[in-house]
C-alpha cells in the first residue's frame, strides 16, 4: 500500500479532470486530423493512379472507383 | 432615403392591416403564455422580480412569433427583387422594417401589457411612465436586432428554427437589464426608482446594434 | 501557402504549454482561499479570453470579406470561429468543474464571465447551423460573414450587461489579474501566451488542411476534365476556391 | 460570366444591342437566358467579365443603372394581397414618379375596373398586365422582357405591345421559347446552350429552323 504516502491536495481531482477535459480535447482534435489526413492519403493515391494511366504508363490496375 | 423608408413602411402596414398576421398572432400568443405562467407556476398573482421575468419573457418569445414573419412576404413574392430594382438607398429598407417591427411591438404591448396586469401582477404598477420608457427602448432594441436577424435567416431553409436561435441569446443584454429595471416598478410598496444604468445600457446596446444593422444590412439584399 | 513556419509554430507551442504548465504546478504559490484548485485558473481563464479574441477576430475577417468579396477571409473567419468553439467548449467544462470544487455546484450563476462566456457559446452555435442551410455557396459566405460581425459586437456588449447584473450582489473574487501577486501573475502570463500560440496554431493546421482539400479538387479536375464534379456532401464549411 | 458554385450559368456570352433595336434571347430551359437578365438588372453580379448597360460598367456602377431598366420576369414582383393599384403606387414611390401614371397605365391595360381587387385574386393573365405596368411605370431606357407573353391571350399582347412591344421604342432585350415568334419580333439574335452562346447575329440571317435547333 505504498500509494497512500502520496500526499494530494484537497480537490486534486477536480484539478486532474479540468486539465484532462483540455487533453482529450486536443486528443480528440488530433483524431479529426487524422480522419482528414486518411482522406487526403486515399485521394492522392487516386489522382496518383489516374495521373499514371493519363501518361500511358501501364501496369496499374485502374482506378478503384471513386467516392 | 426618407421617401423611399415612406413608401416601403405605408407597403409594410397596409399590407398588416389588409391581412393581420403579425400583430394578432403575437398578442393572441402573449395571452396565452401569461395563462400557461399562471398554471406553471401555480400562483393567481405575481410581483417583483417573478413578475418582471414573465413579462419580459412572454414579450420576448412573441417577440420571435413577428420576427420570423417579418420577411417572408418580401422573400416569396419577390418584394426583394422589386425594392432592389428601385434607385434608392438599400439602408431605407432597413429603417422601413425596424419601423414597422417596433409599431408591431407596441401595437401588441398595448394589449399584453395591460392583459398582464389584470392577470398575473398583484401589485399594481407604480411608475407607469418608467415602464413605458424602458418598454420603449427594449423594443427599439428588438426591432433592430429583429430585423437584422429576420433578414439573415430569411433566406435559409430553417429559418423559422434559426430566428429564435440566434435572436435569443442577441436579446439576452436587453432581456437581463429590462427585466432588472423593471423589477422595482412591479414590486409591493410604492413606486421604487428604476436605476439609471438599465436605461442606459439598453441605449447603448440600441445604439450600437443600430450602427452594426446599418455597416452590414447592405450585403443580406444582394442575391 | 498555409504551412509555412508550421513546424516552428508547433514546437514553440509544444514548449509553451509544457511551461505554462509546470510554471502552475511547481512554480505558482497555492491560492491562500481556494487552495489546489486554483489551479484550474491558470488553464482556464487563459482558454475563455483566447476563445473570446477567436471570436472576434472571426469577425474582423468577416469584415474583411464584406469589403474585399474575397472568400478566403470568409474562410479565415470561419476557421477562427470553428476553432473558437473548441476551445469554447473546454472553457464551459473546465468552468463547470472549477465550480464544483470551489463552490460545491456544478454551475454557478454568480460567476459573470462564465455565464457571459455560456450566452456567447450558446449564440455561436447557431453559426454552423446558419451556414448549412443557405445552400448558395456564395450567399452562405456572406450571410455568415453578417452572422459573424454581429456577434462580434456582441461580445463585448453582453459582458457589459451580464456583469453589470451582477457586480451590486457579489464582489469580484477571479478572473480579475490586477492583483495578483507577482509569480501568479506571470503563470498566468504565460499561460496566456501558450494557449495563443495553441489557437494560432491550430488555426493554421485547419487552414492548411483546407488549402490542401482545395489543392487536390483543382489536381482532380485537372486530370479528369470531363469526369462530372462530385458534388460532395453539403456541408457548413467553406472550401476554397479552387484554381 | 456568373458562376454558381462549381457550375457556370453564363460563361463567354458576347452581345452588345444598339439603343432602340431588340435582342431575342432564345435557349432551352436552363441555358442562363433569366441568369443573364438578372446580370442586366444589376440583381446578379457577374463574377468576371465586363457588362456595360446603358453606358455604366456592372457591377460597379450598378446604382446608376437602378432605375433606368425595367424588368419583367416569371415573378410579377408585386405583393398578393395588396390591390394592382395599391402596388404599382408603392414602386411609383420607390422610384419618385408620380402616381398619375399608375392609373394612366392601368388604364392603357384595360386593368381599370379590377384595379382594387388583391393581386391574388386575379387571373395569370391579368397580373402579368399589372406587372408590365410595374416594369415601365418609370418609363425605363432598357426593358428586360423574360417570356413576356407566356400568360397572355393575343388580346392582352395587343394591349401591351404599346408598353413592353417593339413599337414602345425602348431597347429591349427579350427572351423566348418560340422560334418563329421570337424572330418576329427581334433585331438581333442570341442563342444559348449551356451558358455558352451558340449563334448570334442579325435577326434577318437565321430562320426559325435555325433556331429549332437549339433546342434539339
Amino acid at each position: 500500500m505504498f500509494a497512500a504516502n502520496i500526499h494530494f491536495p484537497d480537490h486534486s481531482e477536480y484539478v486532474a479532470g479540468a486539465y484532462l477535459v483540455f487533453l482529450g480535447l486536443l486528443l480528440i482534435y488530433v483524431a479529426i486530423m487524422a480522419y482528414k489526413l486518411t482522406r487526403f492519403e486515399r485521394e492522392l493515391v487516386e489522382l496518383n493512379e489516374l495521373a499514371d494511366e493519363q501518361g500511358g504508363i501501364t501496369g496499374h490496375a485502374g482506378r478503384t472507383g471513386h467516392e | 432615403m426618407r421617401r423611399a423608408t415612406a413608401a416601403v413602411l405605408r407597403k409594410e402596414l397596409r399590407l398588416e392591416l389588409r391581412t393581420p398576421q403579425s400583430v394578432p398572432a403575437m398578442a393572441l400568443f402573449s395571452i396565452t403564455t401569461f395563462v400557461v405562467f399562471h398554471f406553471a407556476l401555480q400562483r393567481s398573482d405575481i410581483s417583483g422580480d417573478l413578475a418582471s421575468g414573465v413579462l419580459w419573457v412572454t414579450l420576448l418569445l412573441g417577440a420571435m412569433l413577428g420576427i420570423a414573419r417579418l420577411f417572408v412576404a418580401d422573400r416569396e413574392e419577390g418584394g426583394f427583387d422589386g425594392f432592389l430594382l428601385a434607385p434608392v438607398d438599400r439602408t431605407s429598407l432597413f429603417v422601413a422594417k425596424a419601423t414597422a417591427l417596433l409599431a408591431y411591438l407596441i401595437a401588441v404591448q398595448i394589449v399584453a401589457v395591460p392583459a398582464f396586469v389584470l392577470l398575473l401582477l398583484g401589485p399594481s404598477p407604480s411608475n407607469v411612465g418608467a415602464l413605458i420608457g424602458l418598454l420603449a427602448l427594449a423594443d427599439l432594441g428588438i426591432a433592430i436586432v429583429g430585423t437584422l436577424v429576420g433578414a439573415l435567416a430569411i433566406q435559409s431553409r430553417a429559418r423559422d428554427l434559426l430566428v429564435p436561435l440566434i435572436a435569443l441569446p442577441l436579446l439576452i443584454p436587453v432581456l437581463i437589464c429590462a427585466a432588472k429595471g423593471t423589477t422595482p416598478l412591479l414590486t409591493d410598496g410604492g413606486a421604487h426608482a428604476v436605476a439609471a444604468r438599465w436605461p442606459l445600457t439598453i441605449a447603448l446596446y440600441d445604439l450600437v446594434f443600430g450602427l452594426v444593422a446599418y455597416a452590414v444590412f447592405d450585403y443580406l439584399l444582394e442575391d | 501557402m498555409y504551412g509555412k513556419r508550421l513546424r516552428a509554430l508547433s514546437i514553440a507551442t509544444a514548449i509553451s504549454i509544457v511551461t505554462a504548465f509546470s510554471l502552475a504546478f511547481f512554480y505558482a504559490p497555492e491560492d491562500a482561499d481556494q487552495g489546489f484548485v486554483q489551479k484550474i485558473f491558470y488553464l482556464h481563464v487563459p482558454m475563455a479570453i483566447v476563445a473570446l479574441c477567436g471570436f472576434v477576430f472571426g469577425g474582423i475577417c468577416a469584415i474583411a470579406h464584406l469589403r474585399t468579396g474575397d472568400r478566403r477571409w470568409d474562410i479565415r473567419s470561419y476557421v477562427a470561429i470553428h476553432m473558437a468553439l473548441i476551445l469554447g467548449i473546454g472553457v464551459l467544462l473546465t468552468g463547470s468543474i472549477w465550480a464544483r470544487a470551489a463552490w460545491g455546484h456544478w454551475w454557478v450563476w454568480d460567476e459573470p464571465t462564465l455565464v457571459s462566456f455560456l450566452i456567447i457559446f450558446l449564440l455561436y452555435a447557431c453559426y454552423q447551423p446558419l451556414r448549412f442551410s443557405i445552400e448558395d455557396p456564395e450567399k452562405q459566405a456572406r450571410y455568415a460573414s453578417v452572422f459573424a460581425i454581429t456577434c462580434g459586437a456582441f461580445v463585448p456588449l453582453n459582458f457589459i450587461a451580464v456583469r453589470l447584473a451582477q457586480a451590486y450582489t457579489h464582489p469580484r473574487v477571479l478572473g480579475s489579474t490586477g492583483n495578483l501577486p507577482g509569480p501568479m501573475r506571470l503563470t498566468f502570463l504565460v499561460s496566456l501566451l501558450a494557449m495563443t500560440l495553441l489557437y494560432v496554431t491550430l488555426w493554421k493546421y485547419e487552414m492548411t488542411a483546407k488549402n490542401v482539400h482545395a489543392q487536390l479538387r483543382s489536381l482532380r479536375r485537372k486530370l479528369a476534365p470531363d469526369e462530372a464534379l462530385t458534388p460532395g456532401r453539403r456541408s457548413a464549411a467553406p472550401s476554397l476556391p479552387s484554381r | 460570366m456568373r458562376r454558381y458554385g462549381e457550375r457556370t450559368a453564363l460563361d463567354g456570352v458576347s452581345v452588345s444591342v444598339p439603343a432602340g433595336s431588340s435582342l431575342v434571347v432564345f435557349g432551352p430551359n436552363g441555358a442562363g437566358k433569366s441568369t443573364l437578365l438578372r446580370v442586366l438588372a444589376t440583381l446578379l453580379a457577374p463574377h468576371a467579365g465586363t457588362t456595360t448597360v446603358l453606358g455604366c460598367a456592372l457591377p460597379r456602377e450598378g446604382w446608376k443603372v437602378r432605375g433606368r431598366v425595367g424588368l419583367l420576369g416569371h415573378e410579377p414582383l408585386l405583393y398578393k394581397d395588396l390591390s394592382a393599384r395599391e402596388n404599382l403606387r408603392y414602386h411609383a414611390r420607390l422610384h419618385d414618379v408620380r402616381s398619375e401614371r399608375a392609373e394612366e397605365l392601368l388604364d392603357q391595360v384595360g386593368m381599370w375596373l379590377r384595379a382594387d381587387e388583391p393581386i391574388r385574386e386575379l387571373s395569370r393573365g391579368m397580373v402579368q398586365r399589372v406587372a408590365a405596368c410595374r416594369a415601365v411605370l418609370h418609363d425605363p431606357e432598357l426593358l428586360l422582357l423574360d417570356e413576356p407573353a407566356s400568360n397572355l391571350d393575343p388580346a392582352a399582347t395587343a394591349a401591351l405591345e404599346p408598353l413592353i412591344g417593339r413599337s414602345s421604342g425602348r431597347t429591349r432585350v427579350v427572351t423566348s421559347h418560340d422560334p418563329a415568334g421570337g424572330l418576329k419580333d427581334a433585331d438581333l439574335v442570341l442563342g444559348l446552350r449551356a451558358g455558352k452562346a451558340e449563334l448570334h447575329g442579325s435577326a434577318h440571317d437565321f430562320d426559325a429552323a435555325a433556331i429549332g435547333a437549339l433546342y434539339a
